[in-house]
């Protein structure tokens, strides 16, 4: 047995050396054996990143695009297209240098005249961007590889907002392509980043392909999250459409494919007892279960109807229902995220128990009416189809009436969006999931965005909330910002904007020849190696 | 005959204009909002307005029809809500992996269940009769996805030879083409097996009763080629109209085996656009469709002169 | 070679169970010698086409089972030949024609192939003699144009034409037994009458033995040596043609002969009764119009004019496709005439809308050929009479009243009404349709081809029926015939339709003595056994 | 001016004077439709009686007790705070839904959807193709929307009509009806254009006999037998394609148990846990198996084909 683990691993590092060899040289010597054949969790459609915040097309991003900053492994941000940057004494003035030998994918050299706009455009779109762009005074390039950017007044959030490691991520674009207007989707896909997009191979749900940049210039730091060397140590990049999970698992150890970027739970076992497929854990904060609630109608335009909610659910039943594996979830009442800097059990102490008791006697104070809570259910995603179920058990336990509806997740999209009541096409809840990395804090996290009817979806309006949210953002000490978030969760505790319903892991599954998968907020696929056999 | 076909050919427009207008009023009344798919998870609702504003999704239900309509008529079937891509594109692009499939499904189909209808038929009542009969209705009793997993385990999985999903384009060579065919033809002919043998049992059947069958025997003719030259041509006509209805059943069923083997054909485009609410492809796949059925109809018709010289148009 | 050609002995054929008797055939004998023409005559249920299919080995599997006795073909028992012993013999010694050529041949092969199988299954000559011979035998049965025949489909050639395909292909290999099962039965009169010439020439010619099947004496006056008369699945009289013809000795024989209407008519005295229908000019077109290219029309009627009188029968003659149905139907209004007017009493109903129409419908009734189809078999007989006098304000009781004395009328059990028509035989619907009819209490009775479909015998009783009903309403009576003895024996008047045309009008005996028109005289060329005298025994 | 010899030596000698067997007797003969009877009588029951021997609620979910094996059992948390042993004889799914309960009320629905999917268009096809079949001039119009809906593949109008309303079983039911009508319509239509030439219908209308009651009368009857064949068919497929829908994610919403949902959400697990295909699948072919048989024996009997001739 033993000896068996050890030849395997020889084996391994043998692959990957030869795969590094190849990487380095850039080589397509080992022709296909240096493609990556790759299954997303769903398919590729739109290719604007700052248009629209689908994950996928952030993942997409990350392929073909750079970014100013990036979020290292350990949560710091690093800079990347930067070289290096200054800040004045009275933190007002941000002075950015990019490092030598960036190219756009037409060989042209990236300069600040392309930076500008492509910040702008993001933040026009971005929540955590609107915030920032409120701080900004100037935006001004000083040469081709300097520019500066003046504050009204100090925010600790430039930094951070420039290196955002989800949806919407600064992507930066050519200056054409980022004067586009923000409401039209861009229609040329020339980036900067480690690959290039293959429009004329790219068949919407069917595959997507991109080949390595020669020209792209790594950082000289070993890659490490988003940040550092993005090597690309594969040729091409292919991304399959497998509509049907089991069909992909069964490709997979076909050797049809070689990694599957969020292979569903239940199917997990299938692979762990195979001994030619590796389990990668690559987002290691993993992602948030959360549960939206519709403020403008009742019943949950009552902030007691809605602590009542928050007392009937507890968070285990909607793990196991979904993720069922302990290995891959966690109960966490912390709303900015386990294991993240803002961690804290603020106000949630008791809640989130399932005690119906406590709701039932809410409700009765809070003189709920008996209105049902049309519940939107959406069956075609894996990852969300079980959560509606349980939280209609649940409440129902609770003694809400609730009315689930069942749809596809893009009727749900349609759905959450109209603000009529419940009995004209309306909702009262719905359930989504977030990635752990968008929800850091407060005023990144768009569910805290509390200022009604410019709010996400739910449109909550909560002075309180908006009032402390602009308090973090002008927060000067990471002490300062973790006081604030514990208040904003406090408060939430209170008045539920909406309600985190726990922790999962999405493991990614590969052939045993492939290594190198960064673990980062998002799938990435630089640094990958492939090597020969199995 | 020329005439004919030019008459029958007028004839299918009032057929595509009703599908048109059905089809359009069916996707207009539909809940699904493109415009919210499209602007993604966090988008606002002002987001929203500006992009439905853009598709023209605004106007009122009447004109957009005719905008359609006459965009159509002009040969041009619009551009995808989502895919930076015109619609005929799409169509082309994965028109072939479906032709390829349906194409072999039918030659499949048809090698398997003639002989056995006629067999049936021959020995009605035998137990080769009865198992023919019940293999063919069971064939319409599985649903094809059932079918078409226990393929896979066994076949692709268990025994390892062919894929277990996708599809090679025939320019990378016939034989990766017919391999990664194999198992979704046969899924998918299952039911037409089951539906052809049968009719070729009934018609047979029927012919077998007939004077000239037993002119043929009087004669002295040998039962096989009683059967086969005799039996079979005149039994044709209605085999031939039950493969044409078959390709419109094969539509449907492409739509399921497309998305059980992930093959990236018109079957599967036309699922994701339903469910993506894309509303140009939906209307132009199912014209397409439609337009297909009614020409495979006139297709058939035609046939049967061949088969029939009594028939003439 | 001498000796018989053929001989059954004793032939017995079981029938299924269920059935109404337990044998097709029993104890069945008779011989063919060679060149001689046997016509085993009997009507349906009789079992002469079962002993015939017998001798072919042609018994459906299953259905029909022989039980005992055998078939010696040249002294070779077939009833013992293995399944490929009698495939050689089919076709080369012994071969059939049928009934229907249009359904006996095969549609979807040209008429040459399917003579050249046989040659193909039994010979191996090259293909250029097979042709050689195949367009031979065509010339022999007198088939014009034979090369230009040998590549036609059975649908693009005549009835007539057909049939003889049908002889050619049974008679290449000159076999020594032909079989003729009702080779005429489905033919116009002339066309029957040049087949029935054929097969006897071919017969002389080639010496082959014959055994034909059939139901009409005319016929077998015409062609028959020798007569075998069968009576539910036995043999009741054989002997000579004129022995049997002209002296019959089983009284069933005597039935049978004595039910052949004679074709020289009564004298009849003129009807004098009002004019009760009258037709101006009537004409039908089919087809025309079309969308594209214009379809060919077809004048199935033109500028037709009859008078019926009350009290009086009249005939329309004519072969199929002559349109005298056509007129029929038209006069019912059961489709719309194309031009001119159909007057019935001093009114003219041919361009009427239905809604106006109904009630002038039960002026004018009609009895079908087909007494299968007439009467809706999921409905009593009783509910198919009544339903008429009820549409008309007729009580229930009144209207049954009223059925049962019909019932009586027409000779059937006023008891039968509530049974279904499935349990009447073909002569008593006929009997239950014309009471359906009268029940209307119409003055115009149509009789299209309304015994056409039924045996003789019993052909013969509906006949006395129609003409005793009109006698007692005073009917005026449009008689639709194909059939030149049964017009001869009730009609007062016939008129003589030929491509939708009236060629020829007058007081039948009149028209009888002698035809002015071409195609009338042909058509008593054509009738079989003319110039015959049937026996007339008590 | 055929005449009566027939062709066939058999027809000759039978003279059709013995009633014969009703319809019901032939019935009973027929081997399939016996067997067919008995399935689909036993799947009708135990839809019927499902309360009785379902284990559990089929909407309880028990996340603690998600995709066991058959015959595994596990305890469920009451409303009352109790806790109760379930033996899950069929295993449970992904929610730890009790897949033998599921499968039980499946019938229920499933059944329902086949017949009242039959019913509904047989006799809407019925009206219409009576209408196009006897009114010439309403003929060529209805015809033409027939086949601009036939012209629709089945399976895409019934997306398209699922997704027109709130997915449910109503809007399932409608989606499979719309497609069958046309074909229904055709079988009608056909049907009286043939009767309308029969002598007994003539006869009628020289009989005065009213347009409508000549339809129900004479016609109608002649259309019972192919549409009762017709109908088990559209049965047999309805279950099919509710199963599809399911497939496709565009079914009845899942919460209820049919087989084609339950189906649908194990198809997921096929490999690891076959029994929630497994089952209900067997179920379902069962079920529609029988009913194609009956269908096959229906046909074979009532074919009016047969019928004409006493």
């Amino acid at each position: 047995m033993k000896s068996v683990k050890m030849s395997r691993r020889t084996v391994v590092a043998g692959a990957a050396a030869a795969g590094a060899l190849a990487g380095a040289s850039g080589a397509s010597a080992q022709g296909a054996a240096n493609v990556l054949r790759v299954v997303m969790h769903s398919d590729l459609r739109i290719i604007d990143p700052i248009w629209t915040t689908a994950y996928i097309v952030r993942n997409h991003g990350y392929m073909i695009y750079d970014t100013l900053f990036a979020l290292d492994s350990k949560g710091q941000v690093q800079p990347q297209m930067v070289d290096r940057y200054t800040v004045s004494d009275d933190k007002l003035t941000y002075t950015f240098t990019l490092r030598d030998g960036l190219m756009w994918h037409d060989n042209q050299p990236v300069t600040t005249a392309d930076i500008i706009p492509s910040i702008r455009r993001w933040a026009a779109r971005d929540p955590l961007g609107q915030t920032v762009m409120g701080f900004i005074a100037s935006m001004d390039a000083k040469d081709p590889k300097t520019f500066e950017i003046k504050l009204k007044e100090a925010t600790g959030l430039l930094i951070f907002a420039l290196g955002k490691p989800s949806s919407n991520v600064p992507f930066m674009m050519p200056k054409r392509v980022a004067e586009t207007d923000p409401q039209t989707q861009i229609t040329e896909f020339v980036g900067s980043g480690p690959f290039m997009f293959v429009r004329d191979e790219w068949r919407p749900g069917d595959r997507a392909v991109y080949a390595k940049f020669q020209g792209y210039r790594p950082r000289s730091e070993p890659a490490s999250g988003l940040a550092g060397g993005k090597v690309a140590k594969v040729d091409r990049v292919e991304w399959r459409v497998i509509t049907d999970q089991q069909q992909a698992i069964n490709a997979l150890q076909a050797g049809e494919i070689d990694l599957i970027e969020a292979p569903s739970h239940d199917l997990l076992p299938l692979l762990k007892a195979d001994r030619n497929v590796k389990l990668h854990n690559w987002n290691v904060l993993g992602n948030q279960y959360t549960l939206r609630f519709n403020h403008t109608t009742a019943p949950f335009n009552n902030p007691k109807i809605r602590q009542a909610a928050l007392y009937a659910l507890n968070q285990e039943d909607f793990l196991k229902a979904t993720i069922g594996d302990p290995e891959y979830y966690k109960v966490c009442k912390a709303m900015f995220v386990c294991g993240s800097p803002l961690e804290t059990l603020a106000g949630m102490e008791d809640k989130l128990e399932s005690n119906f008791a406590k709701a039932r006697q809410l409700l009765q104070e809070a003189g709920y009416a008996r209105e049902p809570v049309v519940l939107l259910h959406s069956t075609d995603l894996q990852v969300l189809t079980n959560l509606a179920p349980v939280a209609k058990q649940l409440f129902e336990r609770a003694g809400f009436v609730v009315d689930m509806q069942s749809m596809d997740w893009q009727t749900v999209v349609a759905r959450r969006v109209k603000r009529d009541p419940p009995t004209q096409g309306g909702w009262s809840a719905m359930l989504t999931s977030w990635v752990a990395a968008d929800i850091l804090n407060p005023v990144m996290a768009g569910f805290f965005n509390a200022s009604g009817d410019r709010a996400a979806f739910g449109w909550p309006n909560d002075p309180e909330i908006e009032a402390l949210r602009a308090r973090f953002a002008r927060a000067g000490s990471e002490a300062e910002q973790k006081q604030i978030a514990e208040a904003v969760q406090r408060r939430v505790a209170e008045a539920p904007t909406h309600i985190h319903l726990g922790q999962w892991y999405q493991p990614g599954a590969h052939r045993s020849n492939i290594s190198g998968w960064l673990e980062a907020p998002a799938p990435v696929f630089w640094n990958i190696e492939k090597g020969r056999g199995a | 005959m020329i005439s004919y076909i030019l008459r029958r050919l007028a004839a299918t427009v009032p057929v595509l204009f009703t599908v048109a207008v059905m089809v359009f009023l069916m996707l207009r009344l539909t809940p699904g909002d493109p415009a919210a798919i499209i602007a993604g998870d966090n988008a606002t609702t002002q987001q929203i307005l500006d992009i439905r504003t853009k598709l023209g999704l605004e106007e009122p239900i009447l004109q957009q029809f005719f905008i359609w309509l006459g965009s159509i008529l002009r040969g041009d079937l619009g551009e995808s809500f989502f895919f930076r891509k015109t619609v005929f594109e799409l169509i082309s692009e994965r028109i072939e992996p479906t032709l390829s499939l349906a194409f072999l499904t039918i030659v499949l189909a048809v090698v398997i269940a003639i002989p056995l209808g006629v067999l049936a038929a021959y020995r009605q009542g035998t137990w080769i009769d009865r198992v023919v009969m019940g293999f063919s209705v069971i064939g319409f009793s599985v649903p094809v996805f059932v079918i078409g997993y226990l393929l896979i385990y066994i076949f692709a999985i268990k025994l390892g030879w062919f894929p277990v999903q996708g599809y090679q384009r025939i320019s990378g060579g016939v034989f990766p083409w017919f391999r990664s065919l194999v198992l979704p033809a046969f899924t998918l002919s299952v039911i037409y097996i089951a539906l052809i043998a049968r009719m070729t049992r009934t018609s047979v059947l029927e012919v077998l009763s007939e004077d000239y069958i037993r002119t043929a025997r009087a004669k002295g003719q040998t039962e096989v080629k009683v059967l086969f030259q005799h039996a079979l041509k005149n039994a044709a006509v209605p085999i031939v109209t039950v493969v044409g209805i078959g390709v419109a059943l094969l539509i449907g069923g492409v739509v399921v085996t497309e998305s059980v083997y992930s093959i990236p054909g018109l079957g599967r485009l036309t699922v994701d656009a339903v469910l993506a609410r894309d509303f140009p492809v939906i209307q132009a796949i199912i014209l397409a469709f439609s337009f297909v059925y009614v020409l495979i109809n006139l297709i058939v018709d035609l046939s049967y002169t061949i088969f029939d010289p009594r028939i003439r148009y | 070679m001498t000796g018989p050609i053929l001989e059954i002995r004793n032939l017995t054929v079981q029938l299924p169970k269920g059935a109404d008797r337990k044998f097709a055939v029993e104890n069945v004998s008779l011989t063919v010698n060679p060149g001689e023409i046997v016509c085993v005559v009997g009507e349906s249920g009789s079992g002469k086409s079962v002993s015939s299919h017998a001798v072919m080995g042609l018994l459906p599997k299953g259905q029909l089972t022989v039980a005992g006795g055998e078939i010696l073909l040249e002294g070779e028992n077939v009833l013992k030949a293995s399944a490929n012993r009698l495939r050689d013999l089919r076709g080369t010694r012994m071969s059939m024609i049928f009934q229907e050529p249009m359904t006996a041949l095969n549609p979807v092969v040209t008429c040459g192939e399917q003579i050249d199988e046989v040659l193909r299954i039994h010979t191996d000559l090259p293909a250029t003699e097979r042709k050689e011979k195949v367009i031979a035998v065509m010339e022999s049965v007198r088939l014009p144009d034979p090369i230009k025949m040998y590549d036609a489909y059975p649908h693009q050639l005549s009835g007539g034409q057909r049939q003889r395909i049908m002889i050619a292909q049974a008679l290449v290999l000159d076999p020594a037994l032909l079989i003729a099962d009702e080779p005429t039965t489905a033919l116009d009169v002339t066309t029957q009458a040049q087949i029935l010439k054929l097969v006897a020439e071919m017969q002389e010619r080639r010496g082959t033995g014959v055994l034909f099947i059939t139901h009409d004496f005319g016929v077998v006056a015409e062609i028959a040596h020798r007569v075998v008369v069968m009576q539910k699945g036995h043999v009741v009289e054989t002997g000579t043609a004129t022995e049997v013809l002209t002296n019959p000795q089983h009284p069933y024989t005597k039935m049978l002969i004595n039910a052949v209407p004679t074709l020289t008519p009564p004298q009849r005295e003129d009807r004098t009764g009002e004019v009760a229908l009258e037709t101006v000019k009537l004409c039908k077109v089919y087809g025309g119009g079309g969308f594209f290219q214009k379809k060919r029309e077809v004048r199935a009627a033109a500028d037709v004019e009859i008078r019926v009188r009350r009290g009086e029968t009249l005939g329309i003659v004519g072969e199929s496709g002559s349109g005298k149905s056509t007129v029929a139907r038209c006069i019912a209004r059961l489709i719309e005439p194309t031009s001119g007017g159909i007057v019935v009493g001093n009114m003219d109903i041919a361009k009427l809308p239905e809604r106006q129409l109904r009630p002038h419908r039960k002026h004018c009734q009609i009895v079908f050929q087909d007494p299968y189809r007439s009467l809706n078999p999921r409905r009593s007989v009783g509910a198919s009479i009544i339903e008429g006098p009820m549409n008309f304000g007729m009580s229930e009781a009144d209207a049954v009243a009223k059925a049962r004395d019909l019932m009586k009328l027409v000779g059937l059990s006023p008891d039968a009404l509530d049974r279904y028509p499935h349990q009447f035989s073909g002569g008593q619907r006929q009997r239950i349709c014309i009471a359906r009819a009268l029940a209307m209490e119409p003055e115009i009775l149509i009789a299209d081809e309304a015994v056409s479909a039924l045996d003789v015998s019993v052909q013969a009783q509906v006949l006395d029926l129609l003409d005793d009903v009109r006698k007692k309403f005073d009917l005026a009576v449009l008689f639709i015939t194909h059939d030149l003895r049964v017009a001869a024996q009730i009609c007062d008047r016939i008129a003589v339709m030929q491509n939708g045309v009236v060629v020829e009008h007058g007081r039948t005996a009149e028209v009888f003595a002698n035809p002015q028109h071409a195609y009338t005289r042909s058509l008593f060329e054509a009738a079989p056994g003319r110039n015959f005298q049937f026996a007339r025994v008590a | 001016m055929t005449a009566p010899a027939s062709s066939s030596p058999v027809a000759e000698t039978a003279v059709p004077l013995p009633a014969k067997p009703t319809v019901w007797r032939k019935l009973l003969r027929s081997p399939n439709v016996v067997v067919g009877v008995a399935i689909v009588l036993v799947m009708v029951c135990i839809g019927l009686i499902a309360p009785l021997i379902a284990t559990s609620d089929p909407t309880a979910i028990n996340p603690g007790a998600r995709n066991r094996v058959p015959m595994a059992t596990s305890t469920m948390r009451m409303d009352d705070g109790t806790r109760a042993t379930v033996t899950h004889y069929m295993g449970t799914d992904t929610l730890g839904r009790d897949v033998f309960s599921r499968v039980v009320y499946g019938a229920r629905v499933s059944i329902f959807i086949g017949i009242s999917v039959a019913i509904l268009s047989v006799s809407i096809g019925l009206v219409i193709g009576m209408a196009a079949g006897y009114f010439r001039w309403l003929d060529s119009i209805i015809m033409r929307i027939m086949d601009g809906l036939m012209a629709i593949p089945a399976i895409l109008l019934a997306i398209a009509v699922v997704s027109l309303s709130r997915a449910g079983l109503a809007s399932v039911i409608i989606a499979i009806v719309v497609p069958e009508v046309p074909r229904v319509v055709r079988l009608v239509r056909s049907v009286v254009l043939s009767v309308r030439e029969e002598p007994y219908v003539e006869a009628a209308v020289t009989a005065g006999t009213p347009t409508l009651k000549l339809i129900i009368r004479h016609i109608l009857p002649n259309t019972v037998a192919p549409l009762i064949v017709q109908g088990t068919f559209i049965c047999a497929s309805a279950i099919l394609v509710e199963a599809i829908l399911s497939f496709l994610g565009i079914g009845i919403p899942p919460d209820v148990p049919t087989w084609g949902n339950i189906m649908a959400e194990g198809r997921q697990l096929f490999r690891i846990f076959p029994h929630n295909i497994l089952y209900p699948g067997i179920f379902l072919a069962l079920t529609v198996l029988a009913v194609n048989m009956l269908g096959d024996g229906l046909r074979d009997t009532l074919d009016p084909k047969m019928e004409k001739r006493g």
